[in-house]
């Protein structure tokens, strides 16, 4: 879950990194009450990058400017986000600009410490400023004074930037962070410090252990106000502009039939994954009801003609698995007024493997679903009926 | 590695929902599981398994034990972990999903320095077909044979075991590391592991998009391995960031260039190693029988 | 340093340990203004154990007696200590009482967690109730489980027990504790855990580094109001009602003149360490400094009739400790107003060693004051002064 | 134990303060101090000595150190010796005092799994009379010989090497191993080092209040050591829970008996193990020539 900046500042606060004076702005009219002197920075709070550059970022030097500014932010939608606050704070002018960041590595299992010289850069385009420490062993302050060498700091500011590494790698493993970012490190021309704009990332699935961040997880997802929580069904993403739906159990093989039909030339539009089914951590719902309205999911989406199913392997035996797809087969035909957005539910592709197979075929004969043992045949199947002009 | 059938097994978050069906039916497939872990449980025998609340206190009645596995609530992964360590346990498997990753951090800074061999988390252990199943593998889908699956996935483990199980190859060990963004054990180590294997024959290796964990497999097959490895990376299609929850594929790879982590440069990687990549699983079996024909059962 | 009872109680609640509603009442009429229903009981918060026993614990019904419960407490002495503040709780029934602690182990170099069925006993009475697990590596849950196990507790105390010492180690660690012990752990018919009584104690040295304590510290100092602060001198201790005064360098040192002093058929008052004089701690004050002010301290005892000064291996020289030795004897004959309280000054018997011993004899022997190199003959002339009648 | 001459030595919280003089007393005494570490003073040269900001930078330099000495602030005592573990190195001297004992814990956890000796905190370090001055004894009060004297305290050290020093016995090594709760280095290890040692043909034990390392090592003596051993206990006449901020004697004696802890208890373990109990400092010297007649140097 990222943060946005105002609440990556308050954590910094919270923590002793220096951040500026500043306010958090929920509608224009709250700039007449502002408490820090002008001139001030209005800043979009945005979680997607490019902010300054969209317009999201205005200088004001009193308070009906900053109503004008802040009412023009506020309608300005950046990457297709628009703001639900602004951050009004003093304005900075720095000397030098670093960039520091604490990061999760996979390649080396470890927390990562990084820093450049030059901040206020995109790191991905400029990796060769970028100098990087690995956290092999538990954190000591001596990691964060080598990131400051290899930074190429010297005197002072030794310390001072390796302080607040220090801070930055306490939040990073207090809030089990997947990231903490500095960028830019605003450095005076008498060596003060300041974290002018800040990002922080937190693992999702450390969440629940922080109750003071799933408070924040919930408020997120309330305003998103999803049908289908987060967990509830399992994974979903949207792919292509297809006409296919794909439903698995597992990712890895979520991602194998999404290459398969994709290589035979159809375009996949939404991919689900179950879960594969052998998974004992508390789900919302259990197997067979992800299944069940896993397929009411995608037929809601009109513009998927045909779903393909490919179940391996889960705890729910075959039989069992096409005793839920002809249930909900049957329950949409018999209650058309279900789906009365659309002329049909899309056609289905069973494909499982497992031990009571030909009860499995029996049953979903009977409404006329047709079982594939074969992968590839299913796949070829799909790729078939969904070349065949709508019928929806 | 100790895979044999009389090894002692251990199972960690050891309850009356999932994981005592699975350790049952771990016994049932001929694993040696002696006891049970669950603090609010310990004098009871669930499933004829004799639960204990302590780690050290089943050990002192079943003695010392080779394995030990771990189900239950993901944020007591670390601690349940760190309590095998402490007991002088050297082999653990996790198979619970959702174990934050910084978790999974300090737990190989322990397990390093007791070499201990970590598999998973988010994973569903290991597999000896017809001998032993450490985990939660769907076991019907395996037949006996020479081929090691290793791979990052639990049912495209499956799908591959089951398309050689048709087509007449059975498996020596399937292996899966698990999915999360941090794992205990490596690709590298199990490749080690399948090499000295004298049942295994030939290797196959499922990968998929994150991380840098094929690259570095694919210059270990050239630098290293002696039998024929087919590779097969599942994920080609799928947008870049779309990862059905694989965070596997959230890896960081800032500084080390921005091609890193995608199915495209797995596949360079083995095209280069000269390691036979699989377009797909119905593939594997026939990639599989030309390197067993070609290599005769491994280099010299 | 130890907490009062209340201020621990404050920790537990700040980490999540359960304690009963309570108050803090600064005097009698502040019970007026009470919170919390009665029945209640009002506690002394002094340092010292046995309060129970003393009457320092009364339970009250209502306001009137609750005010003349607490106006009897203030003016009640402790061991010596009378309560600046009492605590008012919540009346609780326990159905039966555990005792729990982390402590630091000197013989095991780590901390221990110890725990008792039985609560509300004297631990050092009845060590073979007590139960011990030694936390060997980094704390991990299953070191509680252990001593919740090794304790005897069953079903769900298990838990219950072990998150209660998990909570009492992150505060052990986190505050650099010695000890922090709850004593007793009342359980309740249902088996719900309350914290009735707590003790507390932060490890000196690490005071320093939690703003929060030290601020703490201070105003226990304060309250103290001590001419010199802790550290200023280095260590001092009052021994015995006797006439001689020690004054050393190095804690070892000073405890076998102490030895020999007192071997030898005399009394000690006070022992005064100044720190070895190679301790390269930031100190108050300098060495030099620290001897003037440390024979200052020990001249305003007018019990004191001789100092014995042995000091060894300092960075200062003998010839530059005797040029401050005799400074000092000079300025007190020069200026007897400064010690007008007494009649005279103690008589010093000096014992150095070094390289200008010769130097230091000389400088010394102008102001009368005998250098003596021996160590047992420099305890036999202190002994012998001592026991001539006292001028002073 | 390395001690020869020869042997490199590092200065961590090396500065124009103290540290910087010690350095320079200790390479005036043969020490081989290579380098000093100071973070703000990378790139200087300081009493002849160079400074570097970190450890890892010295050794690229300098090549790999035997033995670091920590001076500074003791708030940073644990960073700067998890630095110089870091590196290889494992001999480490912490002489500030003030080290916060959970540090401490911390720092024996980490130097128990890479077997690093811990000398200290709150400790003068080692001296090698004649040859070798690692730390700040008084080291014009000794004189090199053949008596090995280990210690909890420093300037009672001085007194103890003084004493036979003025009765014609040199030392082969003093050595305090810190006057604080925890430490790392035990009288059991700095009794198996100088039984080991070559040049040490007695050895004097001086102990004091707190803790129960005393008793241990009479124990220990008994038991293991073949030289002849003398026992010196300050603080008998000190009133229980006075000692002038040893926070040795705070040791923590739950649950290990009332008596645990005063110089009576440990009096008693040396009389019990039937090792020579020196009354004062002055009775030293003469015990020790009593016992090397006697014992020949040594017990066969």
């Amino acid at each position: 879950m990222d943060l946005l900046e105002y609440q990556a500042k308050e954590w910094f606060r919270e923590m002793g990194i220096p951040v500026l004076p500043s306010q958090r702005i929920d509608r224009p009219s709250d700039l007449k009450g502002l408490k820090i002197p002008y001139p001030v920075v209005l800043k979009s709070q945005v979680r997607t990058g490019g902010r300054g550059r969209a317009g999201g970022v205005k200088f004001v030097e009193n308070t009906i400017d900053a109503i004008a500014a802040a009412q023009t932010i506020f309608h300005l939608s950046i990457l297709g986000e628009l703001p639900e606050v602004l951050l009004a704070e003093t304005k900075y002018d720095a000397d030098r600009e670093f960039y520091l960041a604490v990061v999760l590595d996979a390649a080396a299992r470890r927390p990562l410490l990084l820093g450049s010289f030059q901040g206020g850069i995109d790191v991905e385009s400029a990796p060769e400023l970028l100098q990087q420490v690995v956290v092999e062993q538990e954190f000591s302050p001596f990691y964060a004074r080598r990131l400051s060498l290899k930074m190429g700091l010297q005197g002072t500011l030794i310390q001072s930037v390796s302080s607040i590494v220090e801070k930055m790698y306490q939040l990073f493993v207090q809030k089990d962070l997947d990231l903490v970012e500095i960028n830019p490190l605003g450095v005076s021309s008498s060596g003060k410090l300041m974290a002018l704009d800040g990002k922080v990332t937190v693992n999702d699935r450390a969440i629940a252990r922080h109750p003071d961040i799933a408070l924040m997880a919930e408020k997120k997802a309330s305003r998103a106000n999803s049908r289908y929580p987060a967990g509830m069904l399992g994974t979903w993403e949207e792919v292509a502009a297809g006409n296919v739906g794909i439903l698995g159990n597992g990712a890895g093989l979520v991602m194998t039939t999404l290459d398969l039909v994709t290589d035979a030339g159809s375009k996949a539009a939404t991919c689900l994954n179950l879960g594969h089914g052998r998974n004992l951590n508390p789900l919302p719902l259990a197997f067979g009801d992800r299944l069940k309205q896993g397929l009411e999911f995608l037929s809601q989406n009109k513009s998927i003609q045909v779903v393909l199913i490919n179940i391996v392997g889960s705890i729910f035996t075959p039989g069992e698995i096409a005793e839920v797809i002809a249930n909900f087969v049957q329950h949409q035909e018999e209650h058309p007024s279900v789906s009365k957005m659309r002329h049909a539910y899309p056609r289905l592709v069973v494909r499982l493997a497992g031990t009571d197979l030909e009860l499995a075929k029996e049953r979903l004969a009977a409404v006329q679903v047709l079982l594939v043992e074969n992968l590839d045949e299913a796949v070829e199947q799909t790729v078939r009926l969904a070349k065949v002009p709508a019928k929806r | 590695m100790k895979l044999t059938p009389e090894s002692k097994v251990l199972i960690q978050g050891f309850d009356e929902l999932g994981s005592s069906t699975h350790a049952a039916l771990m016994k049932a497939y001929g694993t040696n599981v002696v006891a049970g872990i669950n603090p609010g449980l310990g004098g009871h025998t669930l499933n004829d398994i004799p639960v204990f609340a302590l780690v050290e206190q089943a050990l002192a009645v079943v003695g010392a034990v080779d394995t030990t596995i771990i189900f239950g609530s993901p944020y007591q992964a670390l601690d349940a972990a760190l309590e095998a360590i402490a007991a002088d346990i050297r082999q653990i498997i996790i198979i619970c999903a959702g174990m934050p990753p910084l978790d999974m951090v300090n737990l190989l800074r322990k397990a390093e320095t007791t070499e201990t061999l970590i598999v998973g988390p988010n994973s569903p252990g290991i597999i000896v077909p017809g001998k032993i199943l450490l985990g939660t593998h769907a076991s019907e889908i395996y037949t006996p044979g020479t081929v090691g699956i290793v791979s990052r996935s639990s049912t495209l483990t499956y799908e591959i075991a089951l398309q050689l199980t048709q087509a007449g190859l059975g498996q020596s060990i399937g292996v899966s590391i698990g999915s999360d963004i941090i794992t205990g054990s490596s690709f590298l180590q199990w490749l080690q592991i399948l090499d000295e294997d004298e049942t295994t024959q030939a290797i196959v290796l499922v990968g998929e998009p994150g991380g840098n964990s094929e690259e570095a497999a694919a210059r270990y097959i050239a630098e290293a391995i002696d039998k024929p490895v087919i590779a097969y990376i599942a994920g080609r299609q799928a947008p870049v960031g779309k990862h059905w929850g694989h965070t596997g594929t959230l890896a960081a790879v800032v500084g080390r260039g921005a091609n890193v982590g995608t199915a495209q440069s797995k596949l360079a990687a083995f095209k280069e190693a000269k390691v036979p990549i699989a377009e797909r699983p119905s593939q594997i079996p026939e990639l599989v029988k030309k390197a067993l024909k070609k290599g005769g059962g491994g280099k010299e």
